[in-house]
């Protein structure tokens, strides 16, 4: 284990598939004499040189689609899209594409390719480049969708990703590539389609990915100093969705929030709270609320800003709030 | 071929007869191949009515020369992208002709097992990678296949070369300009053709075009660009071939412009209203197919008789991939989630309509 | 009221829309001298000719953006997306640009446009062209997404969507075009946002919108024969969603299922059963039911396309088993 | 004006000095122009190390020649729509500077009520159309401008015209290709402009265009290009002019490149590592706003007490903007859901996050 940023995690697992595989190479739009907008492919066009680290002209629709036709011929590459905002651009090639290819010609071909790309709001960014539409693309089966909250799964992930023959989109997340955690040395995939239980807890389940989980995991360490014993489960990849272990969740503790950075109507929420509505259904004991973006293009100002995002102290809300409405079924007050 | 740095050609369409030296059976081969397109797309339409195909059904009828010269220039090894006008392609490339209509008609051992019909055929035995009913759509993976060649090989006459099929409609949409782009900057070994028909479903490249000549528009990208009769197969041919050289010798992305009409409506279901009599008696006029085998027999390649025996021929093809889709089985029900995706894992949801999400 | 086709219907709005207002103008893949894919436009050119009904050529990005420079100037452009598969390559100048214009240039401009466009599948049309992904759209803040089930709704909506000064999307259906209705004679606009209750019913309901709302109704009518009263809501509107009208009709009959044509997960009934799992929590017998398409691309071969897609069998099973399910909740048995 | 349907232009760029007739207090307005753009955004980069400002500032530094030629070819009436790197021609066009800098603040009287911050200034009383933060993003919309001139108006010189701004990247992109094409076929008032600094972000326009004589680009549309001398003011004004003058009085889109140097990285925020110390000296000596002041002092249409004195007043009028916008009030948080649409209807979800969805 080393100590890493999540930065760090992702540069290093590319190095280290770059030098695996000779079939692995990467495109994006200043990725390589820029060294990435935000510098995860530093060094590697010195190290590795334009044919594997190649940097393309800004035309999203071109370079995803040209990466797909080189999947279908064996390459594998990754594809860096400079945030999820500008993947709008390349989005048929994605969804119309990569996503139907392997079935629609009767599995005669593969596509081998990873998309890394960072959402999020927060950064005053503004309306255009604060988006977080991953929900779109867990909405259409072919894909398979991964965003990880961690160092270490973002190492796992982004290897399995590269490894697996499918097209994935990797989200990552522009307020997470600083933070640092323990990453396991050497070779690390994680499985994908699996949520994982961040930290257990008795009371109340917080279900969220990405940025958010990390929000939770911090919420739920302060929480526990005022007895309040919360599960915080990562979602890890949305799709697949890992139901089962959302459910095994709540089904233990009753209760639930979701944290979610996109807008709530129609957001990746709306699954987990669906997905509990019929999987835990005998088990919830008040509803499950979603904590979720105001329904705003994202204003560039910071008051407006931080009032649109949902943050650590809506979320201790929602939680105490779930907590008070149950405090009468037998449980303990927990204010 | 035009150098678009100097001044761009204009002018008639260059025509090439056949030379000399082409040999007889070179061309009743291409006559054979012509004659089963035409068959194929015939017998579909009339299978279409007989709602035996269903969705878009789109035919190469009109095309045939330009489909199959363009064919003939390719060799096994190079690959091929194109529209979802594609049969004729499919065929010409070696295709079983019963695994072509088996795929019309929705059958497991169609070209792409039944799950694609008429607009997304798909060999991988024969580098034939998809028909693509996304206008343009294929035009970013043609350049992506060509990119992976480039990435294997050098330039030379071995190297592998990639065909991107697209219609004269498509040359205007956002993909065309990307990849393009693409393949000059990165010097991909690809040869765009551009089969212009004249129309997009009911619009005349004049009404969608900036630039009508559209073998000029590879000058946005310093993309040599060249216009042939499409009517001609062996004009085609040579156009394609020459493109071809080049892409495999200099990784030079090339432009091809084929020139030819679409007999019918752009789907089966298109009466073509927009076009009037005089119109489809013109079109009549240029019918490359009755052309063809008149050239054959008049200048000795083909006799009457042989003419007439391929032509049975084409005709008793066709009706055995008829009667092989009519009675090939229809996919498997329970094979509904198979190729979803290629690498199994865990907790894909495979639910059919009305189940439970969450098995309580 | 006179009775005619859905197609009919948007037909004679758009002519009457024309007539009008000279600020509104057609623009469209094939509107023109073809008359339309799906032939909503015939006979549109000829009597307005190509100034009001503009055929564009194949660039979907460029058309549907031009229409937006057009609506900042003040026109009120109807656009035609052939059909909603192809609104992928548009979706940047809907989604960063249309949506965002009012709110990010604080409120300067205004951006009346309409997009029409149809989705749907069952035509075998095989995995591209018979999407429903208008839970994308729903999403995103700065939209108005409507989707008429009814040809006097396809008229209210689609006046009310022309005269509107945000960006509309007005999903159509390829399968409802021929079906028909009564339709109010003279101006004839519906208050944008609201749902409908097609059918009153007290046993359990039924929530969909477009084709599914048609297949809910004919459901309801058949169930009403063997004693079972179903509820159908018609959302109408997605974006914005009117919750008090299906919690209301929930809160009502204690149980509903969800008929929709997109995929399961993260599709609109994810939204309307976390609606509800919050606002009848107290209030439902049984987990809300979602029937939706099979999560595959879809595929041409007719028997693998009926597998994939929601009927009413389907529809009729998940009503039956939420009934059984509640049969020992103080009600009747309903089989 | 290069027709693109005779052989293409080739040879050194076209650059005019101020002709004899050219007005001097013109000529001093200009000077006052690019220094005050010069001053502010030196003045922004500074306010973003201070925090004062946030997200992505993208500047125009060393662009000031092009920024007050293109302004000053366009009349009052005619539309602009510009990318995110537009400070200088918010300013150009009229706007105030306090209102400026208030939205790069983030204030709520910013030019876009600080909703938009740098990417996005807006301004309708000075047709200010819009900064774009998507590259391409604004094309198809300036396009459709232009549609609803040639709505309204017939082609004279009474029509207005459009003027759409754009990187020499972005002209890479599809929406580059569609809205050209577009405006070829019909026929709109439209200046398309190539504000060509030689870079995008890191990348030099030779590895990114395969035509990277970009004035060329129009060729797949006939749409005539120049390219112009982005340092000279003057060449700027008059070449844009005669392309609006086109626009207006024969409804033909045109495009025009301007060609200069981005002094800075490509945000505040970018040390421009890729830039070596001779590209530094080199721009050094290519920046347009001393060689502008020296050339007007020599020529003597400005002596060097103006100057100085313009200097200290566009120094003072920055200054006050600088401190208005740190006095401007914050819109306020109440304000969150105005503007998301301009239509109210019923049922719009006004939640704040964590709030219910639906009130029990
Ligand atoms: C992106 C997209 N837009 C629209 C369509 C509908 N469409 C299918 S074919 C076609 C015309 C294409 O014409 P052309 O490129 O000339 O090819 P042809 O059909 O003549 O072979 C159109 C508009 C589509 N399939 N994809
Ligand atoms: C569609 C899209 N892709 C990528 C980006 C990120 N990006 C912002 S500016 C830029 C470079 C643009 O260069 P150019 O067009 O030359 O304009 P300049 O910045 O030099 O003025 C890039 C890649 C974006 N904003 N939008
Ligand atoms: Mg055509
Ligand atoms: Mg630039």
């Amino acid at each position: 284990m080393t100590l890493i940023s999540y930065r760090q995690a992702l540069h290093d697992t590319l190095r280290t598939e770059l030098l695996r595989d000779e079939d692995v190479l990467l495109l994006g739009e200043e990725i390589g004499v820029f060294e990435g907008s935000y510098k995860i492919t530093a060094g590697l066009l010195t190290e590795f040189g334009p044919r594997r680290v190649r940097d393309t002209p800004i035309c999203e629709e071109g370079f995803v689609g040209t990466a797909i036709g080189a999947a279908m011929l064996g390459l594998r590459p990754v594809v860096e899209i400079m945030t999820i905002n500008f993947s709008l651009l390349a989005i048929d090639q994605i969804v119309n594409h990569a996503a139907k290819m392997h079935s629609m010609f009767g599995g005669q071909v593969r596509v081998p390719l990873v998309i890394r790309t960072p959402g999020g709001g927060g950064q005053q960014l503004a309306a255009t480049h604060s988006q977080n539409l991953e929900v779109w693309y867990a909405h259409v089966p072919g894909l398979k969708v991964l965003a990880p909250a961690t160092p270490a799964d973002a190492k796992g992930l982004l290897s399995a990703a590269i490894r697996d023959d499918d097209p994935v989109l990797l989200l990552e997340n522009l307020a997470l590539y600083n933070t640092k955690g323990e990453v396991p040395d050497g070779d690390h995939t994680l499985g994908i389609g699996t949520a994982t239980v961040m930290k257990p807890g008795t009371d109340i389940t917080v279900i969220a990915y990405s940025r958010a989980a990390v929000v939770a995991l911090d919420v739920a360490r302060r929480l526990d100093e005022d007895g309040i014993s919360v599960e915080v489960v990562d979602l890890r990849s949305l799709r697949p969705l890992d139901r089962d272990t959302i459910c095994a969740s709540v089904r233990k503790t009753s209760r639930a929030v979701v944290l979610e950075d996109d807008w709530l109507s129609y957001g990746v929420g709306a699954e987990i709270v669906a997905t509990l509505a019929e999987g835990a259904f005998d088990y919830l004991d008040a509803p499950v609320r979603r904590v979720a973006a105001a329904e705003v293009p994202l204003p560039y100002a910071k008051p407006l800003e931080l009032a649109a995002l949902p943050d650590a102290t809506a979320l201790t809300r929602a939680i105490r709030d779930t907590l008070d409405a149950t405090r009468f079924a037998g449980q303990e007050d927990h204010r | 071929m035009v150098d678009p740095t100097s001044a761009p050609a204009s002018g008639p369409v260059a025509t090439r007869g056949p030379t000399p030296s082409e040999d007889a059976e070179v061309l009743s081969g291409y006559y054979w191949q012509m004659t089963l397109i035409r068959l194929f797309e015939q017998r579909a339409a009339e299978m279409y009515t007989k709602a035996k195909i269903g969705g878009y059904c789109h035919l190469n009828l009109g095309e045939e020369a330009t489909v199959v010269g363009l064919m003939a220039a390719l060799r096994p090894t190079d690959y091929l992208f194109t529209t979802y006008r594609e049969h004729g392609y499919a065929l010409a490339r070696g295709a079983e002709p019963a695994r072509v209509m088996a795929e019309l008609f929705g059958r497991a051992t169609g070209l792409s097992g039944g799950r694609g019909g008429s607009m997304h055929l798909f060999d991988t035995q024969h580098r034939l990678l998809g028909g693509y009913g996304i206008v343009g759509g294929q035009i970013p993976p043609a350049t992506g296949a060509a990119l992976a060649v480039a990435y294997r090989h050098e330039p030379g006459r071995d190297c592998d070369a990639v065909m991107c099929l697209l219609g004269d409609a498509a040359t205007n949409i956002g993909a065309f300009h990307e990849s393009l782009n693409l393949a000059a900057v990165w010097r991909l070994p690809i040869v765009y053709v551009i089969v212009n028909n004249q129309l997009g479903m009911g619009t005349p490249v004049e009404a969608a075009a900036g630039e009508p000549e559209l073998y000029r528009r590879g000058c946005s990208y310093r993309i040599p660009g060249q216009r042939v009769d499409g009517n001609d197969v062996i004009a085609v041919r040579e156009a394609a071939r020459e493109a071809l050289d080049k892409a495999r010798t200099e990784h030079q992305p090339m432009l091809l412009e084929t020139v030819s009409y679409r007999l019918r409506g752009h789907s089966v279901v298109d009466p073509a209203r927009y076009r009037s009599d005089a119109d489809n008696q013109r079109l009549r006029e240029l019918d490359p197919l009755p052309a063809f085998r008149a050239r054959l027999i008049d200048e000795g390649a083909l006799d009457a008789q042989d003419a007439a025996r391929i032509d049975a021929e084409a005709e008793q093809t066709v009706a055995a991939a008829v009667d092989a889709a009519d009675h090939a089985p229809a996919p498997d029900v329970d094979s509904l989630f198979d190729h979803v995706y290629a690498t199994p894992v865990a907790n894909t949801y495979r639910g059919r309509p009305g189940d439970p999400v969450v098995t309580p």
